[in-house]
């Protein structure tokens, strides 16, 4: 984990209102593991007092990536910066996606901006397949946003709300039609809307397959110390059975079958 | 030319005045990464119940302007497991560590402070009373005069360590709380927890924290603090502790010169998780510039 | 398809439920040349006193995060002047005009409503109980609901006018005011009043404004004003019009979603003139995206 | 008085820290009398809550300018805004300083940057004369940031703190000196710090010259509401002699020997 000034590289709009803003720190480049993110201090005065926490996107050489979509002030603030200027970064944070073993296929399911952190994983891992569903064509990222990351075309299956792309529906119902063929050796790792979430690890419990998730709370301090994001995971050693565990430093990362969604 | 950073709390001495603020901090190990521990004064824990809590629903915080909400419900390992997993790092620190402790019950807040009286190597005990008294029907101990003088003294039989009472800022005059925990036998007094807020989100209708009331803190507050902290500085005569949207060196003498002996770091930890050190070597130059050789030359020299 | 924005305060209606607060919009004229005036629901002027007044000595105002300290003092006409000077430009306005006023004794309160009770083009009056009673040795009678009561019984036996009872949110306990001004026969409460603050100028130790305490404003106060103005809307029958921070169409809404029938605008006019009708625009946007007619159909729909 | 976003054409260091911004519009440049200002909203977030008061230095062919020393995080702020950027604005405001007769002499008194609003007048004015007191020759504003304005070297008196430019000393003492040959048909404009104004006003009385001062305070509107302003100024109808005036209404100039100091 580091604190530390970046000097912001590139901060480009790739697809409507989704950037990708990148820096070089050799420290941080080889630090990250998959699935871990950062924590931006925006600084256009107090409008955006706490920091950011954004997902490492890719890293490649030494270039750290991040790819954020605005969706408020502080990302609307975050597309703003220049090239050359610099960025209060903290991180990298969290407990990312486990290592796996090459024999096994790792399912990534991804909804919309979730596909942020999967990027670095279908760089160095091989074995993939991506189910990545969003709501209309013009936020596909896998070109925008990777495009020097090789896969056959057979390895991505994608869905759109509207049917622009892809099979019109749920990345949910194709991840499914793929587990009812193959369903051994198989995990799962997904990021996307809770709701998505919810499905993919119920899926994966239906097909006996062991998921990860990376789970998204607002974030205080993102090091585990204000205990403002934490989320509901199993653990008979508790009274009820659960504990409330923290998404930035346990996390964001969890087993679907110890998240109790309510 | 040596600077003298060194404050008394009554009886005990910190190494300087910058401290951290509870519920900002975590148990200390988690910032050992980021900043030097043993560089500041205290360090105040995460408010430590008698059993573990897992706190509130989510959502927890949320960002308002020049400062933040929370209600995080007081999740925390509980006193036992303080003891066995947090304290052994902490007493190695030079820095103070001070158990920040809150109970739903008088009696509850002297089961405690007796676990805490156990450990030898602690700055002392600070005592949230800003809880729910669920006896009295829940009435907020902290805004009652009688109540949280009863909370002190029975932390206060329990105990032979520094006994710091925390205050909560929403009340009509504070004169009459610092009065009662003075009288009571309080060591000192730190001040300001946060402010009662809400938020509520217009497209649900709903609050945007699951327990509708939260607490405000972060640089908004700030000038209700130095006026809480001023006032009872004017009151009592035992030492006390600055709080409230503290995030710059600049922040923390506006509390030093108005009379408090230290001052905690709270919200800016989020924000800056270097904000205590940046504030030392703040106060360092301002030292300096000014041709002051102990900062308690600056404690208490507003001019009204 | 016409939307209502029309809104009660009891007895009375406003056109929309947008207002100006006491002390930030001087008697209207100044925003002529900026604002459509007769677009509001309703003014309230600056706080107008039994005597024209000065006010406190210089510097007054000062920025903090996400907000303002200030101390006025008052200064104003005087209600001889305001009746004769401002009163007729005020009385043709479409937007209701509140006469704000406040004093220093129950009596003065009285001869105060007296004056304004002659005044027949106007909305009503706006009580600010948040003074020093100098006849009970200068406690605020904002802060003790006796006196509060009695400030308002005074004043509704001087006026058939609607009175509008303004509350200071620096209390312990904001229920026990609220009942005891309804009781006493207010028409409404608005709150809240500024947050009691302060600030230190740290190379010369002294104030950075010369009355020392002074009152905090702006989107920094906005969860403090939501969560007591929830609780008043809980706790009394009568109307309450909403006051902290509101800056934004979002803003005004979360007052209105958790009770208020109207709310006012305060800082925000000093950094953007336009507020007003830029909030009264923005609720039209949002009942239309929200495809709701009536403004009315808002207005305490807070889920807890 | 209006109120509006301009658009940032110049906003440039002039001298170190004294900035020129200048913007384009003809509203603006015709409703301008000197000694008028305008209230800026910087908009970085909360940081800058309330609009900060900047005179207006000089008017030019619709082309309206400010010149303001970088002191706080406002103008620091100010000073990092680019040409195309947009700024809201709120001005012409205050009543600047009389219109006076062309056989009259304007004896102009500025401290530093109190030089701001005077340019106007030396370029619509011809009868005048500036006294210009600064603490060092980095900052002379004169050529920086009025290089088109004609004048004759006679016209102007400098004097710095530290000698490095025109004579070592004070401003006041250069006009006083003046005032004793010849005090006939004078009248004098001064805008600078209160400790040399105050100056100014005793020496105007002194030699029976009327004086107009351009005060400073901190400012909560700019239009006359909020009271947060005010100026003691003498007033023989008032209990006390004396009334508190609004500086951005009822001034900020007003006539020296009115002012109240204390
Ligand atoms: C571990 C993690 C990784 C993330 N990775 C990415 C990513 O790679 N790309 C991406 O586009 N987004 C990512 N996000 C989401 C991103 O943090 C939010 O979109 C961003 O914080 C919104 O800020 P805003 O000011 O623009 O929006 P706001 O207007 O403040 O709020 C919009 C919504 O964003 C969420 N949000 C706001 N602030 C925070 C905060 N401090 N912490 C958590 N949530 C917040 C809230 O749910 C809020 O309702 C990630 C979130 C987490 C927790
Ligand atoms: C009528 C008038 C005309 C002015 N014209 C010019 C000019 O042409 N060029 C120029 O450089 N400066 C001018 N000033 C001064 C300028 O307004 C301040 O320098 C500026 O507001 C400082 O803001 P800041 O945030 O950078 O400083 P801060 O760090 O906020 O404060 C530094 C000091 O600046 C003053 N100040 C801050 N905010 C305000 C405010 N809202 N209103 C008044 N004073 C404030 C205070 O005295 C404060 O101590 C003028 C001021 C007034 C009242
Ligand atoms: C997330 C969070 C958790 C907190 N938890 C505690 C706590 O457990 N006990 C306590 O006494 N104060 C707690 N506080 C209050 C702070 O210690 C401090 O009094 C308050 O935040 C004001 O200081 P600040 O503005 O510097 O944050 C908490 C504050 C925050 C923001
Ligand atoms: C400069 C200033 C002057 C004020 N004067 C008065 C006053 O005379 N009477 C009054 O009842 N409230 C007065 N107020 C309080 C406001 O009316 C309002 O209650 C408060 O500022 C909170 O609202 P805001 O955050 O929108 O400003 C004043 C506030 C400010 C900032
Ligand atoms: S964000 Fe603070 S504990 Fe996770
Ligand atoms: S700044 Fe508000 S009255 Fe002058």
């Amino acid at each position: 984990m580091f604190l530390k000034n970046i000097v912001v590289e590139k901060n480009k709009e790739v697809k409507s209102d989704h950037f990708i803003m990148s820096f070089k720190d050799k420290e941080i480049a080889e630090d990250v593991r998959k699935g871990q993110f950062v924590e931006l201090k925006i600084n256009d005065g107090l409008g955006n007092l706490l920091r950011k926490p954004i997902s490492i996107h890719d890293v490649y050489e030494n270039k750290v990536s991040l790819l954020y979509k605005v969706i408020g002030k502080g990302t609307k603030a975050l597309s703003k910066y220049k090239k050359g200027e610099e960025l209060s970064i903290l991180g990298p944070l969290g407990n990312g996606f486990p290592n796996i073993a090459d024999d096994k296929e790792i399912l990534l399911v991804a909804g919309g901006i979730g596909f942020a952190p999967f990027s670095l994983i279908m760089r160095e891992v091989k074995n993939w397949k991506l189910f990545y569903g969003f709501r209309d064509a013009s936020e596909f990222l896998l070109e925008g946003a990777t495009s020097d990351i090789h896969y056959e075309n057979e390895q991505i299956f994608i869905t759109t709300d509207n049917g622009s792309m892809g099979t019109k529906g749920f990345v949910t119902d194709k991840l499914e039609e793929y587990l009812r063929e193959n369903s051994q050796n198989k995990i799962i790792f997904s990021c996307g809307p809770n709701i998505m979430m919810k499905k993919v690890a119920e899926i994966a419990n239906q097909y006996n397959v062991v998921s990860y998730l990376s789970l998204e709370e607002y974030m205080g301090c993102g090091i585990g110390v204000c205990a403002g994001c934490v989320a509901k995971i199993k653990n008979p050693d508790k009274p009820d059975g659960w504990e409330f565990k923290k998404v930035c430093k346990d996390g964001p990362v969890f087993r679907g079958d110890e998240i109790i969604w309510d | 030319m040596g600077l003298n950073l060194k404050v008394n709390l009554g009886n005990i001495e910190l190494q300087n005045p910058v401290m951290t603020a509870s519920g900002t901090f975590g148990y200390g190990d988690e910032f050992e990464k980021l900043i030097d521990l043993n560089a500041l004064g205290g360090i105040s824990i995460k408010g430590t119940t008698l059993e573990e809590r897992q706190g509130n629903p989510m959502p927890r915080i949320i960002e308002t302007s020049g400062g933040m909400l929370n209600a995080i419900g007081f999740q925390n390992v509980g006193i036992d497991r303080f003891i066995k997993e947090k304290y052994p790092y902490l007493k190695k620190l030079k820095a103070k560590t001070f158990v920040n402790m809150t109970a739903n019950t008088v009696e509850e807040f002297g089961v405690l402070a007796k676990k805490i009286d156990e450990l030898d190597q602690i700055g002392g005990v600070e005592v949230n009373i800003s809880c729910p008294n669920i006896k009295a029907g829940g009435i907020n101990m902290g805004t009652d005069s009688k109540m949280a003088a009863s909370v002190v003294r029975e932390v206060k039989k329990n105990t032979s360590h520094h006994v710091m009472v925390k205050l909560t800022p929403n009340v009509t005059d504070i004169k009459v709380i610092a009065k009662a925990v003075e009288e009571a036998g309080a060591d000192s007094i730190s001040l300001i927890n946060t402010l009662v807020g809400m938020a509520v989100d217009i497209k649900t209708r709903k609050s945007k924290i699951a327990n509708v009331i939260s607490g405000l803190s972060g640089p908004a507050v700030k000038p209700v603090a130095v006026k809480l902290i001023w006032e009872v500085v004017n009151t009592v005569k035992i030492p006390v502790v600055g709080i409230g949207g503290i995030s710059t060196a600049e922040d923390a003498l506006e509390f030093l010169i108005v009379g408090a002996s230290a001052i905690q770091v709270g919200t800016a930890n989020f924000y800056n998780p270097r904000a205590t050190i940046e504030i030392l070597e703040g106060l360092k130059s301002y030292m300096k510039e000014n041709k002051i050789n102990d900062i308690n030359e600056v404690i208490g020299t507003f001019e009204s």
